[in-house]
């Protein structure tokens, strides 16, 4: 059954494979700055969107999966690809005992929990003796935008294929119904912590992945900047503006808000975030579910869909 | 389900994607049009407050400049962007002063973190950058060829202090900063220098990052009965430590706060209790440097506001830039790079010379001075002082 | 370790307490009827703390003389904040949760923004009631210590709104049973706009006597709202005499840890206790937490 | 017919207030027990710690043979008690069908069988015209029986039923009994949990437990409950 979906998804992230080395240096970096919060949007949708639990803490995994590529390359010698790929690695298998940890938080406890977590891993790493503390890890000079932004664009097609399986698998079912009523879920059979720790640690895997290839476009490391709270919360804004737990939502919000902030920022730097303050207000009034819904019904549609197969 | 939505997103993925095709480059005349200067500023932001008056610095250059015909004939123009402090905007923004405004020359942003992200877009379109607000030496020795430090290395910043605490037999040094790269590549380096200097480090210990409470650090302090207080700080946690010291009635006898008090407004957040204390600055409108003097009135009458060591570094990495342009009588990249690498030459900051190698200065010195009555004094080197030190820091019962 | 240190460390961590709790009050006000968390606590925090060191620079209006106002701009925002944004929350209870969460979220965004418009990026701080009082060879900062009387003064008057006057029984009532209070014929509508102007009016109130404690910018907002959630995450949520003593463990906790460990332990200390608490006691040492 | 869940001597106190103290019963494969209450008896504890949502506190409660304690709610319905709730709230942002696939999830393997399952026991129940309908649409009583295909999507061998009939016309509450009856004729077993209705829990129940502040005030068939004095006086006033 092919679903229109993957069409649309395939033909924007081939846009987006062909333009940038055809573009000029500036139409690369704006490329890779749109990819990467669109894929960050996408993952952080996998667990604050299905999963119905607001984290306000994934730039841990983020910043974790900087430093394995920072740290890799610097200290082990090691190719960048390779380290980025550890990263991700090394976020999925700290998520499950975080996950199991700070999924027994609920609602604004669990959000501030993990911006806590972030918090306390930044502190962390400037006061471990191994991470080069808050002077931060100078990577080797070089313009590596291209390499950072085809490893970001294949962690985004990666993210959108996760959030499709989720958005059309028993399990992305069985995560939906916990989102709604964690009990009832329990008592129809979902083993709930276990779904609740799957979708907290795939949504730990994207941005540990993420960090690594922002790192090398960076090719400067310091715990101030990889765990920022700043790129925590747009990310956060961009998915409740696009529409939090639908497939559209992370490309929508993510893709508009960045290019907004990048040309609205240059242009009135102190007003910019005030705009997007009031605009998450008045769509989280006007349009509870985010922009897409409201253009296509996600539902209507997906409703059609198991009606005619019933 | 309704096409129309994602006909239009898809529309508009590709008229964004093209943008960076079609724009007609900037078509202009051999020599009327203006030379435009690039840079990005931090006027939001985490380093929205160390950045403040570097804007203006670079303006008063440009508005002197062309009051005297320009360079090479041609009116000079500035264009900025406010990177909010973040690395990854920096770079995006660089790239699009170089690709898209298409700008002759390229200035640095301010704080390490985000220079080392932009030095890559400048080695990359082979464009010199002296970076004005850069003083810590690891961005620079990466064997980079286009970026020159504008301003004195770290690490000598507190020399002075140091200086003043061995004349008066101050032997018991505590050190303690903010954990951030800046404060850190001064406190690495001070235990060599406290010991070359016959100091006894008896505490030593950096405090995070907007930090919410320094009276566990000021007890610390007090119980090592230190006699010096070395503290690399910015301005918010200057004032934070000050207060935390003035509550525990802590008053070592030697207190400095490198980089927090050289802002005007710590004098009039902290009052009376400024008094005596210690601070790093580049700058002084006393410097008998070249033009400093006009460089500060002129200032003052256009800004209303005195200027700064950002100001002034920013005006002078302007000066160094123009007389490489001036010596190049062309706007050739290489040969602006060669200049700035190999010159020596005297800004409103003193002598500018750096490493060819590296890029690191050398020439320009930084001065210690000491709040005195409520207003900003030169203490050290000696050569440049404006009055002497007055020691030992004032128990803050008898102010 | 002498007994003069332990005191000075002791008065030191109870008087952080003071203002710890002093900035956590606010929230449970408005959790305590609504259940709903303020996200943009802390940034109502630091915007009163900018206004009142701006009046301070200018007008030389002091920070307590600025207490009144304070309140009474905190509360206007609050009830303003209630009125337009969480009258239309979704019924289900899992929905309206987590759509309070994301609208303060927004509102916290657009106070930043605001005040980064208004007040520029650069810190503030009041420099008033900066010198410290000597009891032998304890020192006590007045302004630490005009916050923890605030702080007791603030909780004692809410407990005594709460339990003498009608509006502060109708209060409470709603706190304990919604639908019991709407029974007895309580306008939960207004009700919720009280307790979010109340909470408000407190955190701004404390936002002017933190202007003498910190230097705070626009962006320091998020640092505040953390902080009071871990005071009351450990004091549970709703009680007022838990969120004096989960403050006073806390101050404790981080000026005795940032002596002995290090100054990054004292300031990982709110973060660490309120995860451990949050998981090893959900409802707080006295509080009657979230169903 | 062996039993098939054995109520052990349970008790369950929360902070000092208990909640149930003492029960004990047994339910053998295909009975249907109707246990009868006032609000706050205790009905809808006493079915948490069956289902797992609640630890006993002292006592046990066997499903097959097997303890229950210490398991978690989703490997008890997996071993086969499905459980409707008193608060009837389907799964928002899913749709009828979707709903019941999820119960039909815990035995079946993939989305195509689940959903297959889930439309046959939507047609049980008589809901497939909604399939495609978001659950939030459906009326009280659409809603009570999407409550019930849930949990019979999981193939239960014991029902508990938290006040189904409660709100229902007597025509609906007669269509319910019907189908309860069917339950009993596939070999599923039911724990209903009623308030009053004493007509309808008279006709189809194999056995009744009365339930007063947590304690068993009678247990029997409905013929002997309906004599015992202490029923009579709290359910029939004098006998009239």
């Amino acid at each position: 059954m092919s679903d229109r979906r993957i069409a649309i998804s395939l033909v924007v992230l081939l846009v987006c494979a062909i333009v940038p080395p055809l573009g000029s240096g500036y139409v690369q970096s704006v490329f890779y700055i749109a990819v990467l919060y669109v894929a960050l949007s996408y993952g952080w949708n996998l667990i604050a969107g299905y999963a119905g639990y607001l984290s306000f803490g994934q730039v841990t995994f983020f910043g974790i999966g900087a430093y394995a590529v920072a740290l890799g390359v610097t200290r082990l010698h090691l190719p960048w690809l390779l380290c980025a790929f550890a990263g991700g690695a090394i976020a999925a298998i700290l998520a499950i005992p975080l996950g199991y940890l700070m999924l027994r938080l609920r609602g604004a406890f669990f959000a501030l929990g993990m911006l806590g977590l972030a918090q306390t891993t930044r502190i962390a790493t400037e006061t471990a003796p191994f991470t080069g503390g808050s002077s931060g890890v100078y990577l080797p000079p070089g313009s590596n935008t291209l390499p950072a932004y085809y490893w970001t664009l294949a962690v985004l097609a990666l993210a959108m294929g996760l959030t499709l399986w989720v958005d059309r698998s028993a399990f992305g079912l069985r995560l939906r119904a916990l989102r709604a009523d964690e009990r009832a879920a329990g008592t129809l059979g979902v083993d709930v912590t276990r779904f609740k720790v799957i979708a907290f640690v795939l949504s730990a895997i994207v941005p540990g992945l993420l960090g690594g290839g922002y790192a090398w476009y960076l090719t400067y490391v310091d715990p101030a900047s990889m765990f920022s709270t700043r790129i925590e919360l747009q990310t956060v804004a961009m998915v409740i503006l696009g529409g939090i737990g639908t497939y559209w939502g992370p490309l929508v919000g993510g893709a508009l808000m960045s290019q907004v902030s990048e040309s609205l920022g240059a242009r009135f730097p102190q007003g910019h975030l005030m705009i997007f303050g009031g605009l998450i207000v008045a769509v989280l009034i006007a349009l509870p579910r985010g922009i897409v819904p409201a253009i296509s019904p996600a539902r209507a549609r997906r409703a059609a869909r198991t009606a005619a197969a019933a | 389900m309704s096409h129309t939505f994602f006909s239009r997103a898809l529309a508009a993925a590709l008229a964004c994607a093209t943008l960076g095709l079609v724009v007609p480059g900037r078509t202009f005349a051999a020599d009327q049009s203006p030379i435009v200067i690039g840079a990005t500023i931090s006027q939001t932001g985490s380093y929205a407050v160390d950045a403040k008056y570097a804007l203006e610095g670079y303006q008063l250059w440009i508005k002197e400049q062309n009051a005297k015909g320009g360079l090479l004939g041609r009116k000079i123009e500035l264009k900025t962007y406010d990177d909010a402090s973040d690395p990854a905007t920096a770079v995006s923004l660089y790239e699009r002063l170089i690709d898209q405004d298409h700008v002759d020359f390229i200035v640095g942003p301010y704080s390490s973190a985000i220079t080392a992200a932009v030095a890559n877009v400048a080695e990359k379109h082979k464009m010199p950058m002296i970076s004005p607000e850069v003083s810590a030496a690891a961005p620079f020795s990466r064997g980079l060829h286009y970026i020159f430090m504008g301003i004195s290395q770290s690490t000598h910043y507190v020399e002075g202090a140091i200086a003043i605490a061995k004349a008066n037999g101050y032997k018991r040094v505590a050190i303690t900063g903010e954990d951030s790269a800046f404060p850190r590549s001064i406190a690495g380096a001070l235990p060599d220098i406290t010991k070359a200097a016959g100091l006894e480090v008896v505490y030593s210990e950096l405090y995070p990052h907007n930090a919410s409470d320094y009276s566990a650090v000021v007890a610390k302090i007090k119980e090592s009965n230190a006699d010096a207080l070395l503290s690399i700080s910015y301005f918010p946690d200057a004032i934070g430590m000050l207060r935390a010291l003035k509550q525990a009635n802590v008053a070592p006898k030697l207190v400095y706060f490198a980089v927090g008090p050289t802002e005007l407004n710590f004098g009039k957040e902290a009052g009376k209790d400024a008094d005596g204390v210690l601070a790093t600055t580049n700058w002084s409108a006393n410097l008998k440097t070249p033009n400093n003097a006009e460089f500060a009135s002129d200032f003052s009458t256009t800004y209303g506001t005195p200027a700064d060591y950002h100001a002034a570094a920013n005006y002078a990495s302007l000066e160094v830039l123009g007389a490489a342009i001036l010596h190049a009588k062309a706007l050739d990249q290489e040969k602006v790079r060669d200049f700035m690498a190999n010159t020596k030459m005297r800004t409103v900051l003193g002598n500018y010379e750096v490493d060819p190698a590296t890029g690191l200065q050398l020439g320009y010195t930084s001065l210690t001075l000491q709040w005195q009555g409520g207003k900003q004094y030169i203490v050290a080197p000696a050569a440049m002082a404006e009055r002497k030190a007055i020691v030992p820091f004032a128990d803050w019962s008898k102010r | 370790m002498h007994l003069e240190l332990a005191a000075q460390l002791t008065i030191d961590g109870l008087l952080l307490g003071g203002v710890f709790a002093l900035a956590a009050l606010g929230l449970n006000v408005i959790f305590g009827v609504t259940r709903i968390v303020n996200l943009a606590h802390g940034e109502i925090i630091v915007l009163a703390a900018l206004c009142a060191s701006v009046a301070f620079q200018q007008r030389g209006i002091t920070p307590i003389a600025m207490l009144p106002f304070a309140f009474v701009g905190g509360a206007v925002l609050g009830a303003i904040l209630e009125r337009i944004v969480f009258q239309r929350l979704p019924s289900d209870p899992a929905g309206a949760e987590t759509t309070s969460l994301l609208l303060t979220f927004g509102v916290a965004y657009f106070i930043v923004g605001f005040s980064l418009a208004v007040f520029t990026g650069d810190f503030r701080s009041t420099p008033y009631l900066t010198s410290g009082l000597q009891l032998g060879p304890i020192s006590i900062g007045e302004s630490r210590l005009v916050a923890f009387v605030a702080a007791i003064a603030i909780a004692g008057a809410l407990a005594v709104l709460l339990r003498a006057t009608p509006i502060g029984r109708a209060l409470r009532a709603a706190s304990q049973n919604l639908e019991g209070a709407r029974a007895c014929g309580i306008d939960i509508g207004r009700m919720r706009t009280i307790s979010f102007a109340l909470g408000s009016g407190v955190a701004a109130a404390a936002g002017s006597l933190f202007s003498m404690i910190y230097a705070v910018n626009p962006d320091s907002g998020s640092q505040f709202t953390l902080l009071s959630f871990s005071v009351v995450a450990l004091g549970g949520l709703g009680s007022y005499a838990g969120t004096l003593l989960g403050a006073a463990i806390l101050g404790l906790a981080v000026s005795f840890a940032g002596f002995f460990g290090s100054a990054q332990l004292g300031q990982v200390m709110p973060y660490v206790i309120f995860i451990a608490v949050l998981l090893f006691r959900p409802n707080g040492i006295l509080g009657k937490g979230a169903a | 017919m062996s039993t098939l869940l054995e109520v052990d001597n349970v008790a369950r106190s929360f902070g000092g207030v208990h909640a149930l103290d003492g029960v004990s019963f047994d339910v053998a494969e295909g009975e249907i027990v109707c246990i009868i209450g006032p609000n706050g008896a205790g009905k809808t504890t006493l079915f948490n710690v069956i289902s797992g949502v609640l630890q006993p506190s002292k006592g046990d409660v066997r499903f097959r043979g097997r303890s229950l304690r210490g398991m978690p709610s989703h490997r008890i319905a997996g071993a086969g008690i499905g459980r409707t709730y008193q608060v009837v709230r389907p799964f928002d942002r899913l749709t009828v069908l979707e709903n019941v696939m999820v119960g039909a999830l815990l035995h079946e393997r993939g989305l195509a069988p689940a959903r297959r399952s889930a439309a046959a026991v939507l047609e049980a129940v008589g809901l497939e015209r909604f399939a495609g309908a978001p659950a939030e649409s459906l009326t009280l009583t659409q809603r009570k029986r999407l409550e019930v295909a849930r949990s019979l999507a999981t193939r239960p061998k014991l029902l508990l039923l938290d006040e189904v009939m409660a709100g229902l016309t007597p025509t609906e509450g007669d269509a319910m009994c019907a189908f309860l009856r069917t339950l009993h004729a596939q070999g599923i077993a039911a724990i209903g949990a009623v308030e009053h209705v004493m007509r309808v829990v008279m006709s189809i129940s194999h056995r009744i437990v009365v339930l007063e502040f947590g304690k068993m005030i009678a247990q029997g068939t409905p013929a002997e409950v309906a004599a015992e004095p202490v029923v009579i006086e709290a359910y029939f006033g004098s006998a009239t």
